[in-house]
């Protein structure tokens, strides 16, 4: 085991990270900017070093600011956290050529599946289904006509360049498709000067579900369940839940298995997690691979037991895992909601502000992941992440109902946070009843409407 | 423990157990190491100016920080001689130290001329991003 | 399941059985005394109803004026929480005549249970062994040489009218009882006015270990396994946890379904405790039943994923228990660390005084069960319990390396805690093996020494 | 909701929506329920003090509270006419309610002689302990 790791994060991952190297025996290095001298992290380390001013280049991102208080203190390990540089592949390299130990997969990995079409095709080799479309872009209708008549309708033209929903367009029967092709690929030459489309399968009700992954050095691979991380807004994840309300549970394993059998082909090391799209038959498509621990990660730990963070720590020090798949057993439900300092009435726009007044709701089967105290400042600098609750029920009722009772117990006065947006899909029915796809969010604006004045907090 | 807090400690062992120099010197058989907190002799205290006309606040010094994580070098490179001493006269934009970061070596320069006051590191030393590296007072 | 619940109890259970009464829909009725008014609980309950002065004879014991709160707020069912009036008979009855259902067994368990003779009785006739002794008062030293020789070396003499030590001899060998009955007789005569003895086995090296049982109406008796609460100053608990270090698994397992048994055969119903000693050999006698909710109950939760509180509620409003003994499942360990408003350097002296500055460290395994906040007062007038810090992990180690984490984490400035004490014991040999008796506290008052400057929060 | 919630609430209630007397009904066709503060119109206002004498603070008025959690009548159990009436002259001692909780009444005595200026319950309500009652103005 290492005697000291350096933690190359902020926030209530930094501390996450710091709270498993403590329960390791493991000393620790918080780095931090100068707008996060005076963060709990930085306090509760047992060495500190500030890196640079506030802006993420210069100090989160900065490589070698990073490294040299790595060297200035003598760490042995970088623990990269989420975002900033936990993906970078050059990261993980300079790392390694440093002589320290990168607490992630090998750079190779990283960079693999960083590239998404690379990713698609590595993991198509190592035997997960891939989401059936064109393989490069399409020529024109006609082409566009064979594919489609190969994969089955609908069908979704996509624009190469594009994004925004501009250069796309949903066919649901091949005599529409020459048209829409023409309308496609003329709107996606006027918005991005290029009218390049893909086509691929469109899945009308599809599921985002991913599979949590830990695999050691010696080619022990398990996995840890399935996430459902459907609920999202302009692709962040509001709400997950583990187990998947919509899969059955032989349908879940099946899917975990095929997806860690995949994993130990590639020779992947570390904790990482596969996305997959789920379709409205429970069919599965392996959408891409992030290789590193995922803010949703604590969900997964309170239906294992499992420490996934000490588990990364102990694989990249070169212990094999201490259990097999057999010995994984899951139990109850958790959910997590992610407090954002952001005002859904407002279409989820970020504030900043100090928190005035801070009292979380806690109890049986609550854990709250959090950085924010009372007196913090939000810098507007960073990503809008307040604190995550993690509820865990025997099942999902009372998962649910412990999710309520402690957001309604939660005060944090300051600034608008998402928790009456959270409270108000808490009692939702399509929520209550698990039947919600990646839809959900723009399905159910209406709980983006201001609260009634009796608070949205009310759990009732 | 923070740097900030090695600080502090090492500032209040100066007061207890410093010679008149502000100087302690630790060995173990091993290794010796020397603390010392460099006085700003050369410079002119507050006292100096006051009097009769001492009626305007002293000069500010101005503390320059360290502008990247690293080693900082107070010496020329090729010379091996100290780029400043204390109570040296300094130059708008003369250098005053290097920092050294992995391959890369950022020169820290005087932001205004002045008179070097204090010397807050010791050549070799590892420094934060921001930390005060030395204190010069302004030529007014 | 009741529509309204009124909670008769303050403090952090007043909170904990609020929050069960939430997740289950049902409304809640806070009842206070003027000191109270201010309160968590208070705050938190849909109603809140002030029934008395500060004193707990005219509020928290006073029957009268909860009954008439819950008539004035139409509440259905009355939760006892622990302490007060939870093992009251009269209490018990009093509710049920009144028309409401008091959350706990019958009365006459309570009463049973109660008293101490009785309560061996019962659970003797109902297959639980029973300490070895006179059953009466001993005439004479023949006649204690007699019971000596009949239940083994080493006896123990004791005052019948006595306590603190006085009127009591350990005898080891049969040469040494008569004088020694001599001198007990002599000293209880002197320090009672009564000279009366009992004779029991004399347990060397005792501990406390306990079995959680929930029994419903139907005759469905589950054991939620053990609680080794062996850690104990003047018979007040400071550290429990589950499972019990001292025991083998398949030695637990068979203990606990004697136990389970036994009250199955007593037509117990509710949420009770069966409390054990258990010798150096894993022998075990019954000792007492608490018919309540116990402080320590969370370290079992945390192991079987059962809310205790909820069940008490269901089994309450008639529900069947919805679990044999083979569903119930124990994954892991958990601890419970009581941070007292008590001075352990000044042999736990209590303290009072107002929270200034609040800060639990929380995050994976953490569970904190508190009604205290920043700005807080403390009153003098009631327990000296201000947060249960539960931990749970994947194995002991985890379980501690979790619960110092915690406490090195916590802030609660304003008055002496026994947090430190607590730390010292984190790391301490004896408890990091798990080597521990009933002793343990004595044989270990260095722990209570002023802590060094360095800070006893340190579980490095 | 607490009761001293419905307490605020139905206070501005009243001032939004009180008849000159202060008073509110409220009716559903099964059930009729009346709201009112009980005003103090027959006790000496702090004007009425005011003038060339009346630079001397008005008389402070006691606040009686509940002895007990219970119902409260503030009538006479046998002649079910009213105990106190509002700016009734009141001797020390003299019963003013009664609360009962379960089999247990409780008298409620004035604490000193003066006048009834406010009777902030309805007979029959149901009074937390401490709860306000009365307000009376003590003689002076």
């Amino acid at each position: 085991m290492f005697n000291k790791i350096l933690i190359a994060n902020r926030g209530e991952i930094a501390l996450r990270v710091i709270r498993a190297c403590q329960e390791l025996g493991v000393s620790t290095v918080a780095v931090h900017s100068t707008a996060d001298a005076d963060t709990v992290p930085v306090s509760v380390a047992d060495e500190s070093v500030c890196i640079g001013p506030p802006q993420v280049t210069k100090s989160y991102l900065n490589m070698h600011a990073i490294l040299t208080a790595a060297k200035l203190t003598g760490a042995e390990a970088i623990h990269p956290g989420y975002g900033f540089l936990a993906e970078n592949e050059t990261f993980a390299r300079l790392v390694r050529n440093s002589g320290l130990v990168f607490i992630g997969p090998s750079a190779d990995h990283i960079a693999r599946m960083g590239q998404k079409a690379e990713a698609r095709k590595t993991m198509k080799e190592a035997g997960l289904p891939i989401l059936p479309g064109s393989a490069d872009m399409v020529k024109d209708g006609d082409e566009a006509k064979r594919i489609a008549a190969d994969i089955g309708y609908p069908v979704l033209l996509k624009a190469a360049y594009g994004g925004g929903g501009r250069g796309m367009r949903v066919v649901a029967k091949e005599e529409d498709l020459g048209p829409a092709f023409a309308q496609a690929a003329a709107e996606a030459m006027n918005a991005f000067g290029d009218g390049s489309l893909y086509l691929e399968k469109f899945i009308e009700r599809p599921h985002h579900i991913e599979i949590q992954i830990l695999a050691d050095q010696r080619g022990g691979v398990v996995h840890l369940g399935e996430r459902e991380c459907s609920i999202q807004r302009r692709h962040q994840k509001l709400i997950e839940e583990s187990p998947s309300p919509f899969l059955a549970r032989d349908r879940a394993l099946q899917i975990c298995e095929t997806v860690r059998q995949a994993i130990a082909r590639i020779g992947y090391e570390g904790a990482g997690t596969v996305e997959l799209i789920v379709d409205e038959n429970r069919r599965f498509y392996f959408m891409e691979m992030n290789t590193r621990l995922q803010v949703e990660h604590p969900i997964t730990e309170e239906i294992t037991g499992i420490d996934i963070v000490k588990e990364q720590i102990r694989i990249a020090s070169g212990q094999p895992l201490r259990f097999r798949q057999d010995d994984v057993t899951f139990r109850g439900h958790s959910i997590e909601c992610r407090a954002l300092a952001e005002d859904a009435t407002l279409d989820f726009r970020p504030c900043t502000g100090t928190i005035q007044n801070l009292h979380f709701g806690l109890g049986p089967g609550i854990r709250v992941e959090t950085h924010i105290y009372s007196g913090y400042q939000i810098p507007a600098t960073y990503d809008s992440l307040l604190a995550k609750f993690i509820s865990w029920g025997l099942t999902r009722a009372e998962s649910i109902s412990r999710m309520r009772r402690a957001i309604r117990e939660t005060v944090i006065e300051g600034l608008p946070t998402t928790l009456p947006w959270h409270s108000q899909v808490l009692v939702e029915p399509d929520f209550v009843r698990g039947t919600y796809t990646t839809h959900y969010v723009a399905e159910h604006r209406r709980l983006q409407d201001p609260a009634p004045a009796t608070g949205a907090g009310s759990g009732s | 423990m923070k740097l900030s807090d090695v600080r502090d400690l090492l500032d209040t062992a100066l007061d207890i157990l410093g010679d008149s120099a502000g100087r302690v010197e630790l060995a173990d058989g091993r290794r010796r190491v020397r603390i010392g907190r460099v006085s700003a002799s050369g410079a002119p205290s507050a006292d100096a100016v006051s009097g009769p006309e001492g009626m305007r606040a002293p000069p500010e010094g101005i503390t320059i920080r360290a502008p990247a994580i690293g080693v900082i070098s107070l010496r020329d490179n090729r010379t091996d001689r100290p780029l400043v001493e204390l109570g040296q006269t300094v130059t708008q934009g003369q250098t005053l130290a290097f920092i050294s970061s992995m391959e890369i070596t950022t020169k820290v320069t005087a932001p205004a001329a002045g008179v070097v006051e204090e010397v807050l590191v010791d050549d070799g030393d590892g420094v934060e991003f921001n930390a005060p590296l030395l204190k010069i007072i302004p030529s007014v």
